[in-house]
């Protein structure tokens, strides 16, 4: 596409080559740089460089499978311009109808275990994802407040369906044929988020609906006036985050073949910080799903790391603090004129 | 914390390095049972590592266990928060060879080498006679749990309460409502359980920071003399309340010899099968450690010192 | 000194599929409605709390016809318009189209009636770039094996934005800029390349030359008049009065929120129109009642 | 003020009466009206309306001490544009020091105790404050991130301090004589909230402070431009934050004579709960103090009000979010054209 | 038809403490500085990525003169006003006001040396009232026993914002109206009657009269003609070239981010300024060296 320009204007540059400048110079590149910092680091200090051994290594893929796909749920609804708390609570409910459907269909063998309990946990996201969606567009709740209201609801409803304690008695074939089966060294459980991420990824980029979804968080009023069904796509974005949800609910029992519904009270924290360090602003218009991935990357290897490593827990919440804000501010150097707001106006 | 010796590969000479993975480090029952494992390395001449999270979050217990066993270890000790999920990493150090001793909860289903726990239903038998005295078999029953879904806290009551209500038919003991350790929710869910309840006579508090929540609602709504404070734990603070008469007695458990028989029977299991890589036979037998009720009267005895738990280990 | 070029030399680019080459000037025009009304709407009026922005306006677009709509500032000139597109609704009054009368909850229902909108505040979004911000709503896919997945076709959006934006004399560095990174000129002529773009039986613009340099609101002018010589009706709200008269078929000038002049432009000048914007040549609707 | 106005135009209304019009219509109206509505039922369904007993509503005075104090931190940041995470942890440190010092000073009778670990709370929450203020302004860490990291390391720090547990020791008098003390049957802590948030109400409606900083919300350019000095006035606002933090970390350690540094994990979300319920914007420029009271007063009302009518915990859960969503919504429907965007551009 | 008045009848509130009444006029101009000059940069650039918006361009403001900057959309007059206000820092050059070169960190800096700025995108406070944003770092205080609590007199504030809109003829339904629910060009006269009210040595207006109504504007123009002569130095950039070369006493056209034109007004038309916009006789710096 070699447009002649008529007068000096500078419309040689293909729309496709600056995006990839644009990639290079944004913050991706820092979030990795520090990364791999991390890793030389932990390996060279770990008892004979255990951190970065086949099982470690295996440790941190699964340990970022669950953060990873409820990262891609909150990059899309953050990108958007909405938030979402109740991710936590929908992974639990998701976990415990899984766990339940694993119980029940066990006689069956499990290959009918596994597809049953995914495919009841995917609908139980999907089911408060739409929820989620309906009280944030007709009753015109903003969706902070109508997430965290879910996360007690959600949150009420696992503990009536789980009776209050763990699902136990899960067929442990869940967790040795899945949970913590390889590919080729890979966790399953890394496999399939690092699928939903490449998805997610392509979406985002290439199809309209990526395209609409940080139309609608860089300008709201914008979207709707351009005719978009503003309403019909954030229910759908909803859904997507509640079904993302509902499959780290499916991974979560796999893994440990029994629910945890005590835990998950700070998923949807970690999820957004990991998108929010990736580039993804919390004001909406701008998502960075390689962001993401080196995000969540961070999280888990300081959170393996400083253990294998030996650090006390108390020295670990510093270390983690200190290293979060070096990762945020090198970044930030580089653009020096743009202060990067937290909700750009 | 100090970090093993480099080459652990079954040399005999070499100092043995155990790793404890504690469900809440910053709670005074973990510190002690630290303190009871660190002697027993001591003694044993192997060395000890202490980590686990700070808040009380399954999740982050398991990939810090997980963390651990992948440096390998000489033996592990763990205290689950909650009994399962823990299989997948369990199995696998058995099977090398790497003696796993679990502390303060069983394992669903039981993969470790051993365990020590506190016999929940024999530790809550003086309690209840003791509701039954207070209450005289009449009026309600309060509850202060931490959360649900975490069996290291519900065992303390989801036996005791059902043995309750047949032994005093006419007495309500009222569902549990959960303070996630935070005080200030004991404190609230207390004052409204005193409110709702006029015929309330006793409220059982199941850990150290519900049971200071609990021991404030209480002398802040001036019921003391007639709503009595139960509790399990024996916290420092839960001490000072013994002690200044606001809380009728608790259930002191024994984490410091708990962890030390753990680290003790590791020690010997690996001292017996020196450098093997043989798979350590697992066990679903219980070894109970002694549980004492702690009152204003004998708080101050030698042996209810045994049983009040320590914040530092000198 | 001529100007770089009358609009037709720059063969304006038009949406082949939905509207008419600027060539085919007086051919009867082959839009959709047999009715050769835009839009007709009576008795408009809405209220912001204490504010009578609009009372009881009754106005009407006729294709082929360009309507100039002058007012003082806060007369309610972008309500009216919003109140025309479907941004807000009337507290009262109707609009008509094709015959019907219509409730509009979006623009989108406006579009669906051909009428696309400049809005005074550009309604653009920041953070996409130009040719993003072109295509919203009206993406072109990429047909064939990819055509499930709905996937953008980049290149070719970018050659109709480029067109577009260079029949408006714009010269952007580069299409991938963020429109935040554009000049206040740059913005609004993307807003008015691409509401014509997509628009079918009538434009409805919103001080669409504030922004604009002198050569592009000429340019902006005469694309209004083959718009309009086309068939479709467009509506214009400016405060540019001599330049506007220009072109204009008719004037309808609003004075708080009232119609205090709407005729054809016959002799009219500038000072009749800013008397009637300032109600002092007896056309003061003000006397009747007071603005409270 | 009667100025006549040149033509038609309106001028005639004098700034403050329209003022009150703006007050009534907008939503602190609806949180109260809710409020009231629960008091009245939970009043009817208690055994002899003990909810309205005068010692319950002390409890609920003294349970919503520490949550009005973070209201107010968090409200002043929300409506300067900025976030805050890190107020649970600055609360949990400002009670172990000033628990600690109330050990030291024991011996020097109660008064000395009181002022001594008050002074102690505050000056730790500053402290807290200030750092924020600087990773947020000189190393240009969006505020999300920086007191994340913040509430990390305050955590880490409130441990190391504490030796890993409980302080232990305080002195009994510090909670009789100031913790649960009333005045003219009013608890002290409430007291103390409460002429905090008048403070609050008045410096934001009326003094420069609160008009610069609902200026930096609205559009932090324009005030840029308007030549005020952001990053110093930025960290004021955080070293206000913490010392609330800090006061709120007294009062807890006062009421329960004990340190609770295992909770606290909810305490930032709650208090951005209640202002946001209130009407604060969580894109800025708007805050209202008197919607933050009436949203801290419908978090307590149902925390107290669900037990004393003895609802089950899981329910409990369950009523808070829908009754969550209900308020939201209903004040929604009052605002019909004006969507309320959560980030409003 | 006479407009409702020029500015001088109209009593113009200038802020009494700070500067000129306009009814002083031709007195030796009271301003801090005895230097002639508000300002002079040399050889200013700005580059944004690819794209170079400004490339070494000497400029200077001399106190009593109105200068006129024109240029296409997109030749880089706000990034150079941006940068003569502390908005944006050059990459290169420097600028030197009383005879010293300053470096300007932020507007406040701007103003401290007496330069108040009118920004194209007004830098108005949406969610603030207009006397809120008219007062916003001005603000004034009770005194008496309420000086240490620093509240506003938001009393007296208001009965000079009233002033200051009637002197630009602007009718806003109330003043505690938020500005975003203002009209486009009562928000502009917001702006531009704050950077009036706090000027002292120079003012800065990109496209000041964009969105106002023709009385607004010949009214803002007259304003700016005023302040001039009381010994201000103001520049202002528009697209509006017969209404500002009025009143301009120098013109400066850039191109492509270099300085096209800068001659005293003498006989300049309007076409002497459009072809250097636009490059056509023979000022074209383009031929140099490409714009990449
Ligand atoms: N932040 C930015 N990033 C990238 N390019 C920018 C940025 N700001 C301005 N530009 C580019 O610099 C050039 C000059 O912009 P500027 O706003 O100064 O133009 P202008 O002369 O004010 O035009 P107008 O008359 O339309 O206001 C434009 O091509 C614009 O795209
Ligand atoms: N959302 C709103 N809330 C309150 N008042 C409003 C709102 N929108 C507009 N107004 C008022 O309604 C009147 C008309 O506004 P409108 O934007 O229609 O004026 P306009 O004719 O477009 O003026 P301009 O030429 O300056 O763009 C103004 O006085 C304005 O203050
Ligand atoms: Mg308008
Ligand atoms: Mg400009």
């Amino acid at each position: 596409m070699t447009a002649d320009t008529i007068g000096a204007g500078g419309l040689a540059l293909p729309a496709s080559e600056s995006r990839l400048h644009k990639i290079l110079t944004n913050n991706t590149f820092w979030i990795f740089a520090i990364d791999v910092l991390l890793i030389i680091l932990f390996t060279s200090i770990s008892i004979n460089h255990t951190f970065i051994s086949g099982t470690n290594l295996q440790n941190l893929m699964s340990d970022s499978g669950e953060g990873l796909l409820l990262g891609i749920a909150i990059a899309f609804l953050l990108g958007s311009g909405e938030f979402d708390i109740s991710l936590g609570a929908n992974l639990i409910l998701s976990s415990v109808v899984a766990g339940l459907i694993a119980i029940a269909l066990a006689p069956f063998g499990i290959g009918i275990v596994i597809i049953g309990s995914l495919v009841g946990a995917i609908i139980t996201g999907l089911i408060v994802g739409l929820v989620n969606g309906l009280i944030v567009t007709r009753l015109n709740v903003n969706s902070l407040i109508a997430t965290l209201a879910m996360l007690g609801i959600v949150t009420g409803v696992a503990y009536i369906v789980s009776g209050g304690t763990d699902v136990t008695g899960v067929p442990v074939a869940l967790q040795d044929d899945f949970g913590i089966k390889t590919v080729l060294g890979i966790p399953l459980p890394f496999v399939i988020a690092i699928l939903a991420w490449a998805i997610a990824f392509v979406a985002l980029r290439f199809s309209r609906f990526g395209l609409h979804l940080l139309a609608m968080g860089s300008s709201r009023p914008a979207a709707e006036r351009a005719g978009l069904n503003t309403n019909r796509k954030l229910v759908t974005l909803f859904m997507i985050a509640g079904g993302l949800a509902g499959i780290a609910g499916f991974i979560d029992i796999t893994r440990f073949a029994a629910t945890n519904i005590a835990g998950h009270t700070q998923d949807s924290l970690s999820a957004i910080t990991a998108a929010v360090i990736g580039g993804t602003l919390l004001a909406g218009g701008i998502v960075s799903m390689v962001g993401l991935l080196g995000g969540v990357i961070l999280a888990v290897i300081l959170a393996n790391g400083l253990v294998v490593i030996g650090v006390s827990s108390y020295y670990q919440l510093i270390v983690v603090g200190v290293i979060l804000v070096i990762a945020v501010s090198v970044d930030q150097l580089r653009k020096s004129d743009s202060k990067v707001r937290l909700f750009s106006k | 914390s100090s970090t093993g010796s480099a080459d652990t590969s079954g040399s005999s000479d070499k100092k043995l390095r155990i790793v404890a993975i504690a469900a809440l480090i910053n709670d005074s029952f973990f510190i002690t049972g630290k303190c009871g494992a660190q002697d027993a390395a001591k003694a044993g001449g192997a060395t000890l590592q202490f980590q686990g999270p700070t808040s009380n979050s399954a999740t982050a217990e398991i990939q810090a266990f997980a963390a651990a066993a992948a440096t390998n270890p000489d033996g592990m000790l763990i205290a689950p928060f909650s009994n399962t999920g823990f299989g997948a990493t369990v199995r696998p150090l058995m099977k090398k060879g790497i003696p796993v001793w679990a502390t303060g909860q069983s394992l669903e289903p039981a993969d470790a080498y051993g365990t020590t726990i506190t016999d929940f239903l024999e530790a809550s038998k003086p309690l209840e006679a003791l509701i039954g005295k207070i209450t005289g078999g009449k009026g309600t029953v309060g509850l202060i749990a931490d959360t649900t879904g975490n069996k290291t806290d519900s065992d303390r009551y989801t036996e005791m309460v059902p043995a309750l209500e047949k032994k005093y038919p006419d007495l309500k003991v009222l569902s549990p409502q959960f303070a996630q350790n935070s005080t200030s929710m004991a404190s609230t869910a207390a004052a409204a359980l005193i409110q709702g309840n006029p015929d309330m006579k006793v409220i059982y508090a199941t850990s150290g920071p519900e049971a200071v929540g609990v021991a404030s609602a209480i002398k802040a709504a001036g019921v003391g003399d007639t709503v009595k404070l139960v509790s399990f734990d024996s916290s420092p603070q839960q001490i000072d309340l013994i002690k200044s008469g606001q809380l009728a007695a608790t259930v002191g458990q024994s984490p410091y010899e708990g962890s030390k028989i753990a680290v003790e029977q590791v020690l010997k299991y690996l001292k017996a099968h020196k450098g093997s890589t043989k798979q350590v036979p697992a066990t679903a037998t219980i070894t109970a450690t002694p549980t004492f009720l702690l009152t204003p009267e004998n708080v101050t005895t030698a042996k209810a010192l045994k049983y009040q738990y320590m914040t530092k280990c000198d | 000194m001529a100007f770089r070029g009358t609009a037709d030399q720059l063969g304006i680019v038009r949406n082949e599929g939905k509207n008419m080459d600027a060539s085919q000037t007086e051919v009867a025009s082959p839009l959709r409605s047999p009715s050769d009304y835009v839009f007709r709407a009576e008795g408009l009026s809405k209220t912001f709390g204490h504010v009578k922005a609009i009372r009881d306006v009754s106005i009407e677009l006729r294709r082929g016809e360009v309507l100039a709509l002058f007012g003082d500032n806060g007369a309610g000139k972008s309500t009216l318009t919003k109140m025309l597109c479907g941004v807000y609704s009337p507290d009262t009054g109707s609009i008509e189209i094709d015959g019907q009368s219509i409730t509009m909850k979006s623009t989108r229902d406006a579009e669906d009636h051909g009428i696309t909108v400049v809005h005074q505040d550009l309604a653009l979004a920041p953070d996409l770039t130009v040719l993003e911000n072109m295509f919203l709503g009206h993406e072109m896919m990429h047909g064939g094996i990819l055509k499930p997945f709905g996937f953008l076709s980049r290149l070719e959006m970018a050659q109709k934005t480029e067109k577009a934006l260079q029949s408006l004399s714009i010269r952007l560095p580069s299409l991938s800029l963020s429109v935040k990174d554009l000049s206040g000129g740059q913005r609004q002529a993307v807003a008015v390349a691409r509401a014509n773009m997509w628009s079918r039986s009538g434009i409805l613009m919103d001080e669409p030359t504030a922004a604009l340099g002198t050569i592009q609101s000429d340019i902006v002018c005469q694309l209004i008049r083959t718009t309009a010589d086309a068939g479709a009706g467009v509506m214009i709200i400016s405060h540019d009065i001599p330049r506007i008269l220009d072109i204009a078929d008719r004037v309808i000038v609003l004075r708080h929120g009232e119609v205090a002049l709407d005729e054809p432009i016959g002799s009219l000048t500038r000072s009749d129109v800013v008397a009637a914007m300032v109600g002092l040549a007896g056309h003061d609707p003000e006397d009747k009642e007071d603005n409270k």
